[in-house]
């Protein structure tokens, strides 16, 4: 019971610190933390997923995340007729053609037996499939990107509802997953880091370059929303009306709403997916889970199919991390390949499960929020402080200059020492495993 | 039920196992003894899947079973025990017994979902039948211990137990019996005598005890360099030259001086 | 359950990386009871006086257990599985808290040492699992064996290859990929390279053959007959208590038996509860 | 004479970059092994260690340099190399004993020590931009070039330079020196053994008399050296920028396991292997081609295999392909 | 006049992550014109302009989207200058900016997708755009004679908008582009780069990238190698960090720099002193955006954002009198009294439709290790 007021009281602290930033800062920023605070949940729930279950070190959940905002561009942008007259087909075509080769040489390899004929045959294969691949997929691409290149220069999306692509986006990477999965599983944890870390950056080279797709560097913006425009409701005469008789200044109120719709359907898959992690956990397959985590060799020994299991857990884990992208682009509503950077989206996501505690999902929902907080508001957090230490110093010195010149650094300075005295003194995460 | 025939597996130049032809007759408790480094290890850890073989192969029951992974061979019967004991540590005593056998239905995550009456009724079950196994090995007081904090002979017991909780074809112990209290391991045999007689299990025994081995074991079979050296009754390989020569030793050199 | 340290929840896969494997170890250095007892003259080279204690802040494992060798002795432990023998083992070399009883070497209380300080003063310990360097070669688990000595090695080095050849066959390789009676005696020749005043051995002989436990136990009594004590534990019970000067019978953390080692052979309540008949 | 041309450009444009800069993720490859061999954790900090000990360097250049010391035609900033190694390795053993010692203390599991590795990475991060700022700074004197391309092409008559610079030199020399010193501590004395011994089994390593805080000073100091000498080289042959530093640490990762965690060979083979991944697959073949082949069969295109933009994708491609087939690394890294 | 008080004005730049070294100079810029306009005591009846930074990281757009919600929810400014990155910056404008009806100005997003997104009239920019420039550049190397180039670009909307229009314009000319070859800013190595640039050949690179970033990288390594000893300089490289780090190693390279020949920018340079480095990419137009946005008030005679944009683009453009950096006072002055200005400033602002810079170039020389003004376009 204790440990779970425990729990409770640390949920607690982190719904008051939320709370004291509406307060004291605003709601606004109060709820923007909110929100990404379950979007940065449903990450570490899948990245703890995958470690905290079966001890797989993923840190290409970057990779997995740009494939879910990927597929929100895929699916609610509307189509560019032009670009896709202008050689949509060829390109489909082209990676239909690019697939047959692929699978091609797979069927050549598993069929033709071992020896210099086969990699010859191989050989030529590959190399005659990816010119003609070339061949038709480079014009196609070109004519794509020729088509008003600073507006669109895509092929856009399919222009469905924007919530469609949550689940597509899981879906999305979910499949990647598997492909790097069924690859790379055989290799042991650091060695499986630095597959999934190679496969993320592959994945944003690909959304970097490949303008066709989209729109590579040039970013995508304005992707559509689920929930209403805030300055719409600032022009709904009824909503105005509403606010301004509630007492609230129609302005603030509309982005508050608006906010809070997001946060609700966050919510909605925050708490969905929890409920399905836990069911899970509690079962005998949580049970064969953590066996394999235990020992592999003994596992497998009794029975278990570790790498059948680890790619199951792989794959969910990482259409999670997909689900979560997707949630991301769709909130910030646009798509900007070269802000996917290690840092804060992998590296960030790991401190969150660990600090919340891995194996235990509560825990790296609490870190997911409890991280978040922190990593938005240790920056005026440094700033004061910067202030403070600089307050007694002659104006003008050239050491408070430097000071307060610095003074965004503290930034990383103090994420770094509360990093560092959480995990002190909370070494298993502050939810450990039971 | 097992033939190896001229199993090979070479760690680069060194031959572990070099041109093994052996024979597991069904029902048989078979004894494999021989030298440190005979490579009695090595072929379990290629019968069961845990290594490739270099070369040669492996059948039961006139099956082809080379170089199936150890899960596949699990689901045919052929359970195995770690002569270095592999436990769950993190996980109690108990639930190390609970998770062995197969085919639970908990173990989808759908089931685990949305057939959650049956998993109950499973577990109790499975609860059941692992306080029975941990009982009969004397260690059930441990039974919600983590299993990483047992004493080295309690892993060991552990490891047997596991393949209590299922109905295997064929067992193989490897060394079992190191580091097991001798009382406890007179039990132990008594044990794996009833699982043959009574369940028709086959076992193969890795032990350098041969009051366990004799106690136990028709025939025995003899590895040396990697290959068969001999095989036969207790009372046979006792007698044979090689094998006391290679194995079996003349006893203490020094005792009689020892001071009493 | 017992409490175990939040520090080592051991997670990920089975191997070396970011989840390596191998942790730090288990070990933690033992504090001391308050209170140290004068020398205690006319008393055996080493003894555990009255030990009691645990792992971490578990349950006493250990109740007022005593184990003594004197010099040029054998003393041998045995008892069931989980009876605490290692533990007390453990205990003697200063790895475990126990919070009442002491330990004296040569009359001195050492209880509240480290376990390098001990091996310092001439303590060698052969641990009865993890107790070989797996990554090295099996002549630099012998060296490592040696590392406080300064003298030159070699000789000791050759006495061991002498003792068990298979060693000088596999010098060269990773003690890691020997079997498993390969490297318990890996492990035996370790710790007969530091040249100690006293050598305690957690099983020794576990899943070494017949012949080479033979030779193992030759070599341990010409070893006690050069004076250095040896404290061993051992499921070889017959044999090992053949050879033994005193013998301990453990059982729960508590001296069941003491006696010397033939007149517990010779007890029939011993050999059928413990000996296997 | 145009294969002499053909050669000289291929040299000139694949051999001797991509062999520098192997070098230089070798050496801070070098690093991060052997913190995971002896500590057995994977030190994210390591990017911002060596920012560290360039800066630190970079301030004692300064200084010599203001008082009118220099080292000739070799970089002054060689001369304060060991200052700098002192003043990094003070921050290493000092950040251990504040952060790491207590973990070791408690027998916590490596991926604590990772994330506190990732604290100390945030901390060193921010104290190397309070100290010396953001920004470039620039500090190589000297001889730039041991020969430069115009040089080498009024030499040779040819039509291609061959450029070599000072610092390119130096750091596949010191590389080479590094490694082969590091393999003879490590393997042949006893420190070295007792840092292998300790890495492998700690609790025996206490056993056998080894003393463990002796230990890990050592391997710190030793990373001291390492991250500073890579830095420094690093920062003499391109520029000394805190954000690139950090940067650094995915290609070193990639190389120390490409070439076997805890392995100081594999880290060595392991940054050649990525640098010259990155440097010849999107190298344009058409000007070597062109000097090859006749006139009638000069290539149009690059002759590229992929477009630069590609360049890291296709060193992380060929380091997944050297994991499938090598799954612990070219030179068998840790691995149970 | 109004009664007087202290006026917001958030700053909102990437001072972490990979281009925070451009950062702080910005930064300053943009508090040097807040300070001449507080004491001149002129705005709004003698109102103070406090600046409150906010770090918009560039690679985070949630952390630049909180941050820049705690700018306008919870300190309260009235305007924002920034973001810097593209990614930041559509970020804060369409999910913060834009519901709270607050007016942005950033000096250095420079993406297309920016002209045509949903502002409500509340975004410009005081970087110039891509297009123009690339004619600019195309005309310049013409010029010289140049027939052949490579290019790079750093692989960002910047570099990669500015390399298309520019590889456009020359192609259209009759020129040849060779290879146009992306560069990742802050990474460790540009061999492969530069290797396959020199193999292209050509006979100039013109390296559409940051000058303390991968910029310098890339031309360190192709002089280093003797691929190319003459460069193209487009905005982004134009400082004299190129005089620190190369002087006369590529005496010749030749580009050009958003300016007029009215000198706005030396006079910046002058009242920077050495504070900072005023040369540093973007920070004139730093100093520019801060300053539009607190003339635009003073027009307005209001700092509320709803009633001030509509006066960005007047005191922008002309007609009116020029004002130049240090002539905020004048400016106010002029505006106060109901005048008209045209604000010139340091970076030669012309915003056109849509709020973007149209810009006038200054093409320059390295000659002797120095950046010198050829003439102006
Ligand atoms: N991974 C490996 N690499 C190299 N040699 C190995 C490896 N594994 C085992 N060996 C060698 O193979 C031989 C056979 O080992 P194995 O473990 O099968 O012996 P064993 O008969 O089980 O001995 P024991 O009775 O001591 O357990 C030994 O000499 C050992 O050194
Ligand atoms: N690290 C540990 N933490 C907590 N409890 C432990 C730990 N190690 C052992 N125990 C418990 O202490 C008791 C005694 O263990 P010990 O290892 O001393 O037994 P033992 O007599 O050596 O048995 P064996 O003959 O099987 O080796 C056992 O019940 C075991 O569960
Ligand atoms: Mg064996
Ligand atoms: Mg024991």
């Amino acid at each position: 019971m204790t440990v779970n007021l425990r729990n409770l009281g640390l949920f607690g602290i982190v719904a008051l610190l939320i709370v004291a930033t509406g307060v004291i800062q605003s709601w606004n920023v109060a709820l923007t933390i909110l929100n990404y605070g379950l979007i940065s949940a449903v990450m570490a729930l899948g990245v703890n997923m995958q470690w905290g279950y079966a001890g797989l070190f993923n840190v290409g959940i970057m990779g997995f995340a740009a494939l879910g905002g990927l597929a929100v561009v895929l699916v609610s942008m509307p189509p560019v007729g032009e670009a896709w007259s202008a050689g949509g087909l060829r390109v489909v075509l082209a990676l239909f053609w690019g697939l047959i080769v692929l699978a091609g040489s797979i069927l050549l390899y598993q069929r033709m037996a071992p020896g210099r004929m086969r990699t010859l045959a191989l050989i030529v294969v590959l190399l005659a499939g990816f010119f003609s691949y070339r061949a038709l997929f480079d014009p196609a691409v070109a004519a794509i990107e020729a088509v008003n290149p600073a507006g669109t220069g895509y092929l856009g999306g399919l222009g469905l509802p924007v919530l469609l692509a949550w689940p597509i986006g899981g879906a999305l990477a979910g499949a990647a997953a598997w492909v790097v999965g069924k690859a790379a599983l055989g290799l042991r944890s650091d060695y499986l880091a630095i597959a999934t870390l190679g496969i993320a950056e592959i994945v944003i080279a690909v959304m970097k370059n490949e303008d066709w797709l989209s729109r590579g560097v040039k970013n995508v913006v304005s992707i559509p929303r689920p929930v209403p425009y805030e300055i719409d409701l600032q022009n709904d005469p009824d909503f105005v009306a509403r606010m301004t008789s509630w007492g609230y200044d129609p302005v603030v109120a509309s982005s508050i709403v608006v906010k809070l719709a997001y946060a609700g359907l966050f919510a909605a898959v925050l708490l969905a997916l929890l409920w399905l992690l836990e069911m899970a956990l509690r079962s005998p397959w949580g049970r064969m889970m953590r066996a394999i985590r235990d020992n592999e060799t003994a596992a497998e020994a009794m029975g278990k199919d570790v790498k059948k299991r680890h790619l199951q857990i792989f794959v969910m884990g990482s259409a999670i991390c997909g689900v979560a992208g997707a949630m991301l682009v769709t909130m910030e509503s646009q798509l900007i390949p070269s802000s996917y950077q290690p840092l804060r989206f992998t590296f960030l996501i790991w401190v969150m499960v660990i600090v919340g505690g891995s194996g235990n999902n509560w825990g790296a929902i609490l870190g997911g929020f409890l991280i978040w907080f922190l990593w938005i508001q240790v920056e005026p957090m440094g700033q004061q402080l910067m202030a403070l230490i600089t307050a007694g110093m002659e104006d003008g010195s050239a050491l408070k200059e430097h000071l307060i010149e610095s003074a965004a650094h503290m930034r990383l300075l103090t994420m770094g020492i509360v990093l560092l005295l959480v995990l002190r003194f909370s070494p298993r995460g502050l939810i450990p495993e039971k | 039920m097992i033939k190896v025939e001229n199993l090979h597996k070479h760690f680069g130049g060194f031959r572990a196992v070099d041109g093994a032809t052996l024979e597991i007759a069904e029902g048989s408790i078979t004894g494999l003894v021989g030298p440190n480094g005979a490579g009695k290890t090595t072929l379990f850890n290629v019968i069961a899947g845990n290594l490739q073989p270099t070369s040669g192969k492996v059948t039961m029951l006139g099956e082809d079973i080379t170089g199936l992974p150890p899960h596949d061979l699990f689901h045919k019967g052929l359970l195995r025990t770690f002569q270095i004991a592999h436990e769950f540590g993190s996980m109690t005593v108990r639930e190390n017994l609970m998770m062995v056998p197969g085919a639970q239905s908990g173990e989808t995550m759908w089931n685990a979902w949305f057939k959650r009456g049956q998993i109950a009724r499973e577990e109790a079950a499975l609860g059941k039948k692992a306080d029975e196994v941990l009982e009969f090995l004397t260690i059930d007081h441990l039974r919600d211990e983590r299993a990483g904090n047992l004493s080295g002979g309690q892993k060991k017991l552990l490891e047997l137990g596991r393949t209590m909780m299922v109905d295997a074809k064929i067992v193989f112990l490897d060394e079992v019996g190191a580091g097991v209290n001798r009382t406890l391991l007179g039990t132990i045999a008594d044990a794996i005598l009833r699982l043959n007689q009574e369940r028709g299990y086959t076992f193969c025994v890795i032990e350098h005890d041969m009051d366990f081995i004799g106690k136990l074991c028709d025939p025995v079979i003899v590895m040396a360099e990697g290959k068969k050296l001999a095989e036969g009754t207790i009372d046979e390989i006792k007698a044979n030259e090689q094998v006391i020569e290679a194995y079996l030793g003349t006893g203490l050199k020094n005792k009689e001086k020892t001071p009493a | 359950m017992s409490a175990q340290n939040p520090y080592q929840e051991a997670r990920g896969n089975k191997d070396a990386s970011i989840t390596n494997p191998r942790p730090g170890g288990t070990l933690t250095p033992g504090t001391a009871p308050e209170g140290r007892s004068a020398a205690h003259p006319g008393e055996p080279f080493l003894i555990g006086d009255g030990m009691t204690g645990g792992y971490g802040s578990g349950a006493d494992i250990l109740h007022d257990c005593t184990l003594a060798v004197d010099r040029g002795e054998i003393a041998v432990i045995v008892g069931p599985n989980g009876a605490g023998k290692s533990t007390a083992m453990k205990a003697v070399f200063g790895m475990l808290n126990i919070h009442t009883g002491s330990v004296r070497l040569d009359g001195e209380d050492i209880t509240g040492l480290s376990p390098q300080a001990r091996v310092a003063k001439g303590m060698a310990f052969v641990p009865q699992v993890n107790n070989i360097f797996t990554t090295m070669t099996v002549e630099e688990n012998l060296e490592m064996g040696a590392f406080l000595r300064r003298d030159d090695i070699s000789e000791t080095m050759e006495q061991v290859y002498e003792l068990f050849p298979i060693l000088r066959e596999k010098r060269r390789q990773a003690a890691g990929e020997l079997s498993g009676g390969q490297r318990q005696q890996v492990a035996v020749g370790r710790a007969l390279m530091t040249r100690p005043q006293v050598l305690m051995l957690d099983e020794p002989t576990a899943g070494v053959s017949p012949i080479v436990m033979d030779e193992l136990f030759d070599r341990i009594i010409e070893v006690a007959r050069t004076g250095i004590s040896i404290l061993m534990v051992e499921q070889n019970a017959r044999q090992a208590l053949e050879i033994a000067d005193k013998g301990y019978v453990l059982v729960q953390g508590r001296n069941r038996y003491t006696d010397t080692g033939q007149a517990l052979l010779a007890d029939p309540d011993v050999r059928k509860s413990f000996l296997g008949g | 004479m145009d294969f002499l041309n053909a050669l000289v450009a291929f040299l000139n444009f694949v051999v001797v970059p991509a062999t520098a800069y192997g070098s230089q993720l070798a050496l801070g490859a070098l690093g991060v092994t052997l913190i995971y061999g002896i500590l057995r954790f994977s030190n994210f900090a390591h990017g911002d260690t060596m920012a560290f000990g360039t800066m630190a360097t970079i301030l004692f250049t300064w200084a010599f340099q203001s008082i009118g010391i220099s080292l000739g035609p070799l970089p002054t900033a060689l001369l304060a190399l060991p200052f700098g190694i002192l003043v990094t390795g003070a921050l290493l053993v000092g950040t251990d004993r504040l952060v790491y010692k207590f973990y070791r203390q408690q027998k916590a599991v490596p991926v604590i020590f990772v994330i506190a590795s990732l604290g100390v990475m945030f901390v060193t991060n921010a104290l190397v931009r309070f100290i010396i700022g953001p920004d470039d700074q620039r500090f190589a004197d000297g001889e730039r070039f041991i020969i430069s391309a115009r040089e080498f092409r009024n030499l040779t008559g040819l039509d291609e330079g061959l450029a070599l610079r000072t610092t390119q030199g130096l750091t596949v020399v010191t590389a080479v020196i590094v490694v082969a010193l590091l393999f003879w501590f490590l393997n042949r004395t006893r420190t070295g053994k007792s840092m292998r011994a300790f890495s492998d089994n700690e609790d025996l390593a206490l056993l056998s008399g080894i003393n463990p805080e002796r230990v890990v000073m050592v391997t710190w100091l030793i990373v001291a050296a390492l991250a500073t000498v890579a830095g420094t080289l690093y920062g003499l042959d391109k520029s000394f920028k805190p954000f690139t530093y950090f940067q650094l640490l995915l290609p070193i990762f990639a190389a120390a396991i490409v070439g076997g965690l805890g392995s100081p060979l594999g880290a060595i083979a392991g940054g050649f292997v990525i640098a010259f991944s990155e440097v010849t697959i999107t190298y344009a073949f058409k000007k070597v081609l062109e000097y090859l082949l006749p006139e009638a069969l000069e290539p149009d295109g690059l002759v590229q295999l992929l477009s630069t933009d590609y360049k890291f994708a296709v060193s992380f491609a060929i380091l997944i392909i050297v994991l499938l087939f090598k799954p612990t690394g070219l030179f068998k890294g840790k691995s149970v | 006049a109004a009664q007087s008080n202290d006026i917001k004005i958030g700053i909102s730049v990437g001072f972490t992550g990979p281009l925070e070294s451009l950062a702080p100079p910005m930064a300053m810029g943009a508090e040097m014109a807040m300070k001449e306009v507080s004491d001149s005591g002129l705005l709004l009846g003698g109102s103070t302009v406090t600046p409150v930074r906010a770090d918009s990281t560039c690679i985070d757009a949630g952390a630049a989207t909180s941050a820049a919600e705690r700018l306008i929810t919870s300190d309260g400014v009235k305007g924002i200058m920034g973001a810097m990155c593209s990614g930041a910056t559509g970020a804060i404008l369409s999910n913060v900016a834009m519901p709270n009806g607050v007016v942005m100005i950033s000096p250095s997003a420079t993406s297309p997708a920016l002209s045509t997104v949903e502002d409500n009239g509340l975004f410009f920019r005081t970087a110039p755009s891509d297009a123009r420039q690339g004619v600019v550049m195309t005309e310049i190397i013409m010029d010289r004679g140049f027939k052949e180039v490579a290019v790079t670009y750093t692989n960002n909307d910047y570099g990669k908008g500015l390399a298309d229009s520019f590889a456009a314009a020359f192609e259209e000319a009759g020129g040849t582009v060779t290879l146009v070859a992306a560069h990742e800013d802050g990474k460790a190595d540009y061999s492969a780069e530069v290797g396959a640039l020199a193999s292209a050949g050509g006979e100039v690179l013109v390296v559409a990238g940051y000058v303390d970033q991968g910029g310098s990288g890339i031309i360190q390594a192709a002089l280093d190698t003797g691929a190319f000893d003459t460069f193209v300089l487009p905005d982004g490289m134009v400082s004299v960090a190129l005089e620190e780090n190369f002087g006369s190693d590529i005496d010749g390279s030749f580009g050009q720099n958003p300016g007029t020949d009215s000198d706005g920018k030396r006079i910046y340079a002058e009242m920077v002193g050495d504070a900072y480095d005023s040369t540093s990419p973007f920070s004139a137009e730093s100093y520019d955006a801060a300053a539009l946005i607190m003339l635009a008030m003073q027009a307005a005679g209001s700092a509320e954002p709803g009633d001030y944009k509509d006066h960005v683009m007047d005191v922008a453009n002309a007609p009116g009198e020029e004002i130049l950096p240090g002539e905020l006072a004048k400016g106010l002055k002029i505006l106060a009294e109901g005048g008209e200005i045209d604000y010139v400033g340091a970076s030669a602002v012309e915003l056109i439709g849509g709020g973007e810079s149209a810009g006038n170039y200054r093409e320059m020389e390295m000659k002797d290790g120095k950046v010198t003004t050829v003439r102006f376009r």
